[in-house]
């Protein structure tokens, strides 16, 4: 039974790296995502502390 | 009488509303698509043309549709930043592109591995493959035209314009493959999605389809978040906003 | 709000390079029979401040106005008005000094080779008016650029460090015509960072980082 | 006392002609990449004569558009990099009319000389004379809708350092529907079928082009001039 699911009817060579592909897609997009914006958090903060730093 | 417009496009009210949306979109995301797949992949009966790989129409078909749905969100806000200079339209813009540009990529190999099965080639120079393809390539220009700028205002407004020109071409570049396609092959292959789908096929397309946009709105609260405070330094708010 | 309805006046310009805050509320107003010395260390703006003025780049917060109207909105007829020089001649080096003058100068006003020769005789360079721009030296090219401000008839001259290359003769001449296009009733602003030495009134802005 | 519109428009076009025939190697030097480039593909695919008139559409084509690329990075950079532009810029005439000047006299010295060549290099890729006319013509039409597109690009990548390349991967992808048409039409008139089709569609193109992109290469110039 789940071998017959896995074997997609023959075609499980296309349709798993199909899939994987879109999983791959999604997961980079979330992961470019929140590294994007740690990266804008860490500068944001460092400009902060300069700008801190000129007032003082 | 504007006020209100200003407010709604003002930095801090945006990433404060994207930090505040972006969980219950990835919540969503992650039901529509689990569902999808669940029902797609184990549920929906085999085609009878096509057998199994009739069911990579549902990363397929959502992917392609997402590219296209990208990429009018990010002209239209182009088009909102460039006319009403609102900067928190280039960043949605800034943010869209990415993502876009990687659901055409999606589209495009997941689309050839349909192909390989079904015309026996991986690339066939299908209109609709044909035309993602291109989209993909401008998707490319938009991305390295603002990269290639110093000074960020500019490169915003630049990539800005070419979205907007690029939204102008899409359908035309759409409408001329699909003419030159008819000129040199018959309509002998087979379309993707037929028309008239039997519920248990259609319903998981459609969850598909739901949780990709979901998705898509959840990367782009993401992706917003880091370009408003890109743009948005030396604003007080600023502080406020990456204590949390 | 300070409204000048026969010059120009400039109000809280702010502009941003990239990242850099280069001008911080600037203003200034400037009437006829006025020159405005603009000086500062490199690196401080005035040349984005020139470039403001004359339109060619739009401040982020802040306006110019000329006769009382913003140039943005009033842009055709002050750039009739207007004689910019910038930092480099921009001559084309293909062309002769003379067609250099004659494709600037003649998209602003109707103009005849005699008039555009007196220009160029008139800054002493009437003897290259058929040279190609490229064989000219980089002083005689600030000359040809400054027979384009001439014979533009404009009111308003925006000059970007004009005494550079200049010999001694041709800073005195320099020198003598800002002298009379001030007594000719027009309005003048120099970017330099030495002193001018004119009788007339000059006024000083000095730009700090 | 004050210039018309028609007036500046012709001093414009006069300067840029006066400028390129100056130089005139800057004028030849994308003909014979086109001439070059056409001697390639045959060398390089070693085809019997009657396949070569198979392939000689597309071969054409793509040798057109990348030749006429070629020409289109100095379009408004050499005056961006001497200081002339901010000079036109503040010439009193609006922007819109100096970049119709401009693309139109740039038009005149690649487009309609590839125009003008293009019989030579149909003869060497084998071509009927019979099928000239319409080879022209498509040329002709599809030059000119690509100048005003490279225009959009040519004014977005002024500033910029590599601007040359990205002016090549901005603009192509548009440029892809002239391509089609007009290797159809050249295809159809060597196969003698009607070429109507194709030649109506790139002249819609062409005047969908030539209407709106004067407004965004305008847009695009603002955007990198202020």
């Amino acid at each position: 039974m789940m071998s017959n699911f896995w074997s997609m009817g023959g075609y499980a060579r296309y349709v798993w790296p199909c899939f994987g592909f879109a999983g791959v897609v999604l997961g980079w997009n979330l992961w470019a995502a929140r590294r994007l914006l740690a990266g804008a958090r860490l500068r944001s903060a460092r400009a902060l502390a300069m700008a801190a730093g000129d007032a003082r | 009488m504007w006020t209100w417009f200003y407010k709604l496009a003002s930095p801090p009210y945006v990433y404060g509303v994207a930090a505040a949306l972006m969980p219950w979109l990835l919540g969503g995301a992650a039901l529509a698509i689990a569902y999808g797949l669940t029902a797609g992949l184990a549920l929906a009966p085999p085609d009878y043309q096509q057998g199994d790989a009739f069911r990579m129409i549902y990363v397929h078909v959502p992917g392609a549709i997402l590219s296209l749905t990208v990429y009018m969100v990010m002209a239209a806000a182009s088009a909102v930043a460039l006319i009403w200079r609102i900067k928190v339209g280039h960043a949605v813009a800034a943010a869209s592109a990415p993502i876009g540009a990687s659901f055409a990529l999606m589209a495009l190999v997941t689309g050839s591995l349909w192909g390989r099965p079904m015309w026996g080639t991986y690339w066939a120079w299908d209109p609709r493959l044909t035309s993602e393809l291109i989209l993909l390539f401008i998707y490319v220009g938009v991305m390295s035209l603002r990269s290639a700028f110093e000074d960020p205002a500019r490169g915003d407004r630049a990539a800005a314009l070419l979205a907007v020109v690029g939204v102008v071409n899409v359908p035309i570049v759409h409408f001329s493959v699909v003419w030159w396609n008819s000129l040199h092959q018959g309509a002998t292959i087979v379309k993707l999605g037929a028309p008239s789908m039997p519920g248990s096929m259609l319903w998981p397309l459609l969850s598909m389809w739901l949780g990709f946009m979901l998705f898509y709105g959840a990367v782009l609260c993401t992706r917003v978040q880091a370009e408003v405070l890109n743009r948005e330094r030396q604003a007080a708010w600023v502080r406020e906003a990456i204590k949390s | 709000m300070n409204t000048i309805v026969d010059g120009l006046g400039v109000e809280g310009v702010h502009v941003w390079l990239g990242e850099r805050h280069v001008l911080k509320g600037v203003s200034l107003t400037l009437r006829p029979r006025e020159l405005l010395h603009v000086s500062g260390p490199n690196g401080t703006g005035k040349t984005t401040l020139l470039r403001v003025v004359c339109g060619l780049l739009r401040p982020e917060q802040g306006s110019v106005n000329w006769l009382g109207r913003s140039i943005t909105t009033y842009r055709t007829e002050y750039q009739a008005a207007l004689a910019y020089a910038s930092h480099e001649p921009a001559l084309k080096s293909d062309l002769t000094a003379l067609e250099n003058l004659r494709f600037a100068v003649g998209l602003k006003r109707r103009i005849t080779a005699d008039e555009l020769l007196a220009a160029l005789n008139r800054t002493g360079v009437g003897a290259c008016a058929d040279l190609p721009a490229r064989v000219l030296s980089a002083g005689q090219r600030r000359r040809v650029a400054m027979a384009r401000v001439l014979a533009m008839n404009a009111s308003v001259w925006l000059l970007d460090e004009p005494y550079t290359n200049l010999d001694a003769s041709g800073a005195d001449l320099l020198s003598g015509l800002l002298q009379a296009h001030i007594e000719a009733g027009g309005l003048a602003l120099v970017v330099a960072h030495h002193e001018l030495k004119l009788p007339c009134n000059i006024r000083r802005l000095e730009l700090n980082s | 006392m004050n210039v018309g519109a028609g007036q500046a428009f012709v001093l414009i076009v006069r300067r840029e002609l006066c400028l390129s025939f100056r130089r005139p190697e800057q004028l030849f030097q994308p003909l014979v990449f086109f001439l070059i480039v056409t001697t390639l593909f045959p060398l390089g695919l070693s085809l019997q004569l009657s396949q070569l008139r198979d392939i000689a559409p597309g071969v054409l084509w793509v040798a057109a558009l990348l030749s006429s690329l070629l020409s289109l990075d100095s379009l408004f950079k050499n005056d961006a990099d001497d200081g002339t532009l901010e000079q036109l810029a503040l010439s009193g005439q609006g922007l819109t009319l100096i970049v119709v000047a401009k693309t139109c006299a740039h038009w005149l010295v690649t487009g309609l000389a590839l125009v003008v060549v293009s019989p030579i290099v149909a003869t060497a890729l084998d071509i009927p004379i019979a099928a000239f006319e319409t080879m022209m013509l498509s040329l002709a039409l599809g030059t000119l809708t690509l100048s005003w597109l490279g225009a959009i690009g040519a004014g977005l990548t002024i500033g910029l350092r590599r601007g040359n390349v990205l002016l090549s991967l901005i603009v192509l992808p548009l440029a892809t529907p002239l391509l089609i048409f007009g290797a159809a039409a050249t295809e159809r008139a060597i196969s003698g079928t009607s070429t109507v089709g194709a030649l109506y569609f790139l002249a819609a193109l062409c005047v969908f082009t030539c209407t709106l992109a004067p407004f965004a290469a305008t847009a695009a110039l603002r955007i990198t001039l202020e």
